[in-house]
């Protein structure tokens, strides 16, 4: 089939199932309120055209699989390119057993399912090969025990990627297996969990007693790492560094020139030490968008670049030091929170919110120690637990 | 000074006593969402011991102490984030009364003060909200046989608690100090980012008010019991770094990642050995600016400026690093570090910047030429 | 710009293996202990290559490169720490001739200038030194046929090897430019802490000089000759920033304390990992500056006033973080740590301070608003 | 002997041997001018009082032995109280072989001989446990080959006090050996080590097939990591950490107006940027005195105190950071050097030379380990190399 061929017949198929000007709220945690038109782009092969034509695909190109999204994306519909875009699906297709996988890849590709994550845990943070919520076989199940945190949607959710400890007795990595647990059942307990920002974006997640069929089970048991690295990098690629940055102001001026209006509102502007911090802050934004440009340009080239992993850091910086200036510039204002004053919320809530990057996906240190060690090559730390059998692991 | 070392330290220790037994996270969290924002039963014990009435003195009912006990008992409120107006009336207006010099006003106010059944608040800046002199916003005019105040104060602490104002107003003759009945000023709450504090914005029309007589001029007392709130806030934030920092070390040495305590990777551990040398020099600040002070020095002013940056910083960095240092679990309200750092960001703006304070140590260098 | 990208790589290919081959740290070491400062031998090779002549115009013999070349080929320059006149001469005398607009005098003049066989250099700052248009401190007189100079110029740059002074003097009519025998002039050497600069404070007194005619305000030809000067300075502080940075890593790779190579304690790998956004962040702004002032662009003096403090306080505070990471080894001469350093805090001078670039910088983002 | 007595006899002792004004220039690198009148000092007991009687002391308490000192402060009388400050004759009567002890302890103790410490080598620097100079045992000798750095006084020196390796087979801190090794022989060769500053305060010194009879050994083979920890507790009590600061500029204002005077000076001192600066800088001075005070009081009354451990951090983020403001008050200025430029050579001075605090006697990064570990009682770094046998050690 020609690029021109391809482009025609999704022209077409969007003339006939998408209105013009039809607008799309886009999927949220796996659903996607246009379940019926998604159905319709699977059937016909737009959804995820890269992949295998017995696995839902047409065996494209890359570059035809873009084609398409392009045609998609020019109509404002959604639902093609999820071989690029949608982590639950590609998570399931690649690690799934073959009946369970025939089952749930549909429902993801259609949005019809709501879908969690459940990876990170009080006691598993920076160290997540450390988790101890565990699975212990009964009968054709798993029975799931422990304690999941930070999770998203997870209160809605039809399933939840879970990791979790199978074997105890081989070192933290080798123990691990990776389920779609499902999560309307009475052994889950989702509550939310109350940010510093005194905002609810996040469950907890306690788990007692739950089951989660085998066949369930992405990978073999004490594959669970390795699947999880893959779902990891497909969410890396789906949401980039930038989704883990906050909202923003909710109001204000944008732009190179935000901070010096936010002075200039706040009669500070004339202030020769508000005007040095203010070149300072708006540089660490500026550099970084110039390192992303020339980090994107290198990989257009097919060079790799060591700046992208950066952007994390920086981001952490700028998040940090803009909330430090905001404060300057708000003075005794800083102190007051509420809708009458959101020049303050603003200020207070982004030095709360600056932590969500900076500890978030990762604390700036263990960013350190990935830049230090995958992109300069320095030596890693030593892993005083990595050989160890999990039971002996020191933890608290 | 009206107390001795040791008895000093027995003070200090039933003053410890009291903070961990009545002033736990627990009660700080369950009384900071009340509208009053201080336990009124607490108060009494406070006022029991003696620390309502720690700077006013004997012959008033008060203790006699000065800035150095004052320090010293702010540090430990401040470690425990005791919620309570005693910045505003045991040392803010207890201060004023006793640096006016208005012997009637004195012996008719501050016995209350210092037995804790009088809340009293001072308003001494307008909507500029420096602190400085300039900025006062209230007139005062002569009506019958009292005076009448017009114009506004702003971030007055707990007036909405307080039984009696002491209002700094521009008077024809100049800057003077008015007693106000509450009631009858327009009180317009402030929500505080720190929900541990209580904040109004007052406005003042035709108010009636009763002119206190001053031995020095006004701003004079002001300052002098300025001088006194912000050795208060630096000995609070001294308390309140040194406990988020303990808090974080011992965090660090029981929180285990990578089969090891996170406190033996260099990362944590060397933020910690910073952050010691901010905590220690924290202290050193505010024990320093509260002992010129009380020693009457010379270089007070320089000291207190330097008290008043420092610690304002150290406190904000330090609680700013033990969210950092803690990880995920301090991004929880559950956890107490946010609680600190509000009170940090509180403590940094009461009663002046930073910034400014750092340009009034500068010019306190100069002087000292 | 009339190189293409495969030439320009060619060209900044051979200028790599000149510098390789030619200005080792052993080179740089033996020139910078020369009264002159600089290998005249090389220098005819620099010319050879056509980095004399890089923006000077085709018609008067040089290579027609722009702002982006520039900055890439003063890369190389900064990591090999070139001791010569360049910058001086073939960015600074060769970009106000340029802009000046003086037909007569750029036929006559840049020739020489892009075959290296003549250097010249800018006297264009009077002793406070901001390099801005108050600061000039030379007065232009009308004599005979020609002008005379009287008054004072600072840190002027390879002075003493200059054959070709092109002096900026307050006339009566206004700013001018005026070409002046720097054999007539008082030169007062400045000894430089960075021992691979020339400097030196001129002194004129009734010196004969021949005015340059102007298509455009004196200031600002000046003016857009320093932008010339601010790219090429950012990108030697991004080449120099870099190369400093892999100095560093590879020693923390190779060097062992406890067993460990030390580049894999936390404290060393942490430095190391801000390093590379610094020297990233580096040479982003170096090459956005260039782009953007090649480009004409509006934003150009944003861009610049950027670069001008970003890559400033990234090659100092990048040099000052190698010599703490190397440890003692840097502490000594014969260590090139200090080297850098020390052309660092030049670079961070030359021709004006980041703080009031930085005043720069948020001027221009309020003209952008 | 009572107080009184004691006191009465150290005047009668100063007045009959030491007169009135006579001025003292004091040991250096174990030398000293006054040697005639130190044998006096020796002879009369009041060289170590505290040691016991028959090792050249009279046995008396410390208390006592501050009584003497403040006598021969007071006439400015050199030679008492070494049992607290001579680094040299503590080492060596603490650890000194019988005959060896008795000849070289009086000749330290009258600043007979020139001393010099043989600790750093160019591959253990932070790791001095990790040194490689060697000592080979050959008859009644040992045979010292390797090479040292970061000595000062070595070119005039009799004796090096010498770390080195006589074990290759055991853990690294267990095969090593302490000495006196004689420095003036044609096996040492000293060469100046020019530092960044242009200054060669310190040597290198090279040593190959030098000799050392085994009678100079201080301690048993394999005991000379233990002499060393005293040996460098003595010189951390000696010293201080004061003594590890740079010289300061060689003019200018003293005292806490210091910076503001400079500024005033390099007309800056209106510019609010630079205000802020010289409260910031002024602020770390201030409080390290501070801090040192409280710490002072605190042992005064014999509470150990974390923030003694503080001191040289604080003083290198207060070298660093005043560098860098003198750098900011000069602008262009600081480009220059040499003694007409006054201001820019002393701002050059310190940028360099605070790294002879912020890298010497252990960098800011291990006093980072020192503080977290020692005061703060957080967790070892793991050493991997502890308990190998030092021939398997990494090095580079």
């Amino acid at each position: 089939m020609t690029d021109d061929e391809l482009i025609a017949e999704t022209r077409a198929f969007l003339a006939a199932n998408w209105a013009p000007g039809r607008k799309s709220s886009g999927e949220a945690y796996g659903r996607h309120p246009d379940s019926d038109f998604l159905q319709r782009v699977l059937d016909a092969g737009f959804a995820v055209p890269t992949w295998p034509r017995e696995s839902w695909g047409r065996g494209l190109s890359a570059a035809q699989g873009k084609l398409i999204e392009r045609e998609f994306a020019a109509a404002g519909a959604p639902g093609a390119g999820q071989d690029r875009s949608n982590l639950w699906a590609n998570t399931a297709a690649a690690h799934a057993q073959p009946d369970f996988r025939s089952h749930i890849v549909p429902l993801l590709l259609t949005g019809r399912v709501g879908m969690c994550l459940l990876y990170s845990e009080p006691g598993a943070g920076s160290d997540l090969a450390g988790v101890r919520t565990r699975a212990d076989r009964d009968g054709d199940d798993y029975v799931i025990n422990g304690q999941k945190v930070w999770t998203s949607g997870a209160a809605d959710a039809d399933y939840g990627m879970l990791i979790c400890r199978t074997d105890w007795d081989v070192p933290k990595h080798k123990g691990l297996s990776f389920f779609f647990l499902p999560m309307q059942q009475p052994g889950i307990d989702v509550r939310p969990l109350r940010q510093i920002t005194d905002e609810a974006h996040f469950n907890e997640v306690f788990i007692t007693d739950a089951r989660v069929p085998a066949a369930n089970m992405l990978g073999k048991p004490g594959d669970g790492w390795r699947v999880l690295m893959t779902a990891l990098a497909y969410e890396r690629s789906v949401m980039g560094d930038a989704a883990r940055g906050p909202r923003s102001g909710k109001a204000g001026p944008k732009g190179d020139a935000a901070l010096v209006e936010l002075a200039r509102e706040a009669g500070m502007l004339e202030d020769p030490v508000v005007r040095q911090e203010i070149a300072r802050v708006t540089a660490y934004k500026i550099l970084n968008r110039l390192n992303n440009a020339r980090a994107k340009a290198d990989m257009a080239q097919g060079n790799s670049s060591p700046i992208m992993s950066l952007g994390k850091l920086a981001m952490s910086r700028i998040l940090h030091s803009e909330a430090a200036l905001r404060t300057r510039l708000l003075g005794p204002q800083s102190m007051l929170e509420g809708p009458q004053h959101p020049c303050a919320e603003d200020a207070n809530f982004l030095t709360l919110n600056a932590y969500f990057t900076s500890i978030g996906g990762g604390t700036d240190q263990i960013q350190r120690n990935i830049i230090g060690e995958r992109v300069l090559g320095l030596p890693k730390e030593p892993e005083l637990d990595r050989e160890l059998p999990f039971r002996e692991v020191k933890a608290g | 000074m009206a107390i001795g070392a040791d008895e000093m330290q027995a003070f200090l220790d039933g003053w410890q006593r009291l903070l961990a037994a009545r002033c736990a996270e627990a009660d700080v969290r369950r009384v900071m969402e009340t509208p009053e924002g201080f336990d009124r039963a607490l108060w009494g014990e406070i006022a029991a011991l003696g620390i309502t009435g720690l700077i006013v003195a004997p012959e008033h009912g008060g203790v006699g102490g000065g800035a150095t006990e004052l320090e010293r008992v702010m540090e430990a409120a401040g470690a425990a984030l005791l919620p309570s107006p005693l910045l505003s009336s045991g040392v803010l207006a207890a201060g004023l009364l006793g640096a006016l010099g208005d012997a009637e006003a004195a012996a008719r106010l501050l016995p209350g003060i210092a037995d804790g059944s009088r809340i009293a608040t001072v308003a001494l800046t307008g909507p500029r909200a420096r602190w400085i002199e300039d900025d006062v916003a209230v007139t005062a005019a002569p009506a019958g046989n009292g005076w009448q105040l017009d114009g506004a104060a702003a971030f007055v602490t707990h007036a909405e608690v307080a039984d009696l104002l002491l209002v700094v107003a521009r008077a024809p003759d100049g800057l003077g100090v008015f007693e106000v009945d509450p009631a009858a000023v327009a009180t317009n709450a402030l929500p505080a980012f720190d929900r541990t504090l209580r904040m109004a914005d007052l406005t003042f029309a035709g108010t009636p008010a009763t002119r206190l007589a001053g031995a020095i001029p006004a701003w004079e007392a002001v300052e002098a019991a300025l001088d006194l709130a912000r050795v208060a806030i630096a000995g609070e934030q001294a308390g309140g770094t040194r406990r988020v920092f303990e808090m974080t070390v011992d965090y660090a040495k029981a929180r285990h990642q990578f089969g090891r305590a996170i406190g033996g990777f260099q990362a944590i551990k060397h933020m910690a050995a910073d952050l010691l040398l901010e905590s220690e020099s924290c202290t050193s600040a505010a024990r320093h600016a509260a002992e010129r002070l009380a020693a009457g020095a010379e270089d007070a002013p320089q000291a207190i400026a330097l008290a008043a940056f420092a610690c304002a910083d150290a406190f904000v960095h330090t609680t700013a690093q033990a969210i950092q240092m803690h990880g995920g679990i301090a991004f929880t309200w559950a956890h107490p570090a946010h609680l600190y750092l509000r009170r940090a960001r509180a403590d940094a703006q009461l009663f002046g910047t930073s910034d400014a304070y750092r340009e009034r140590f500068v010019q306190a260098l100069e002087q000292a030429r």
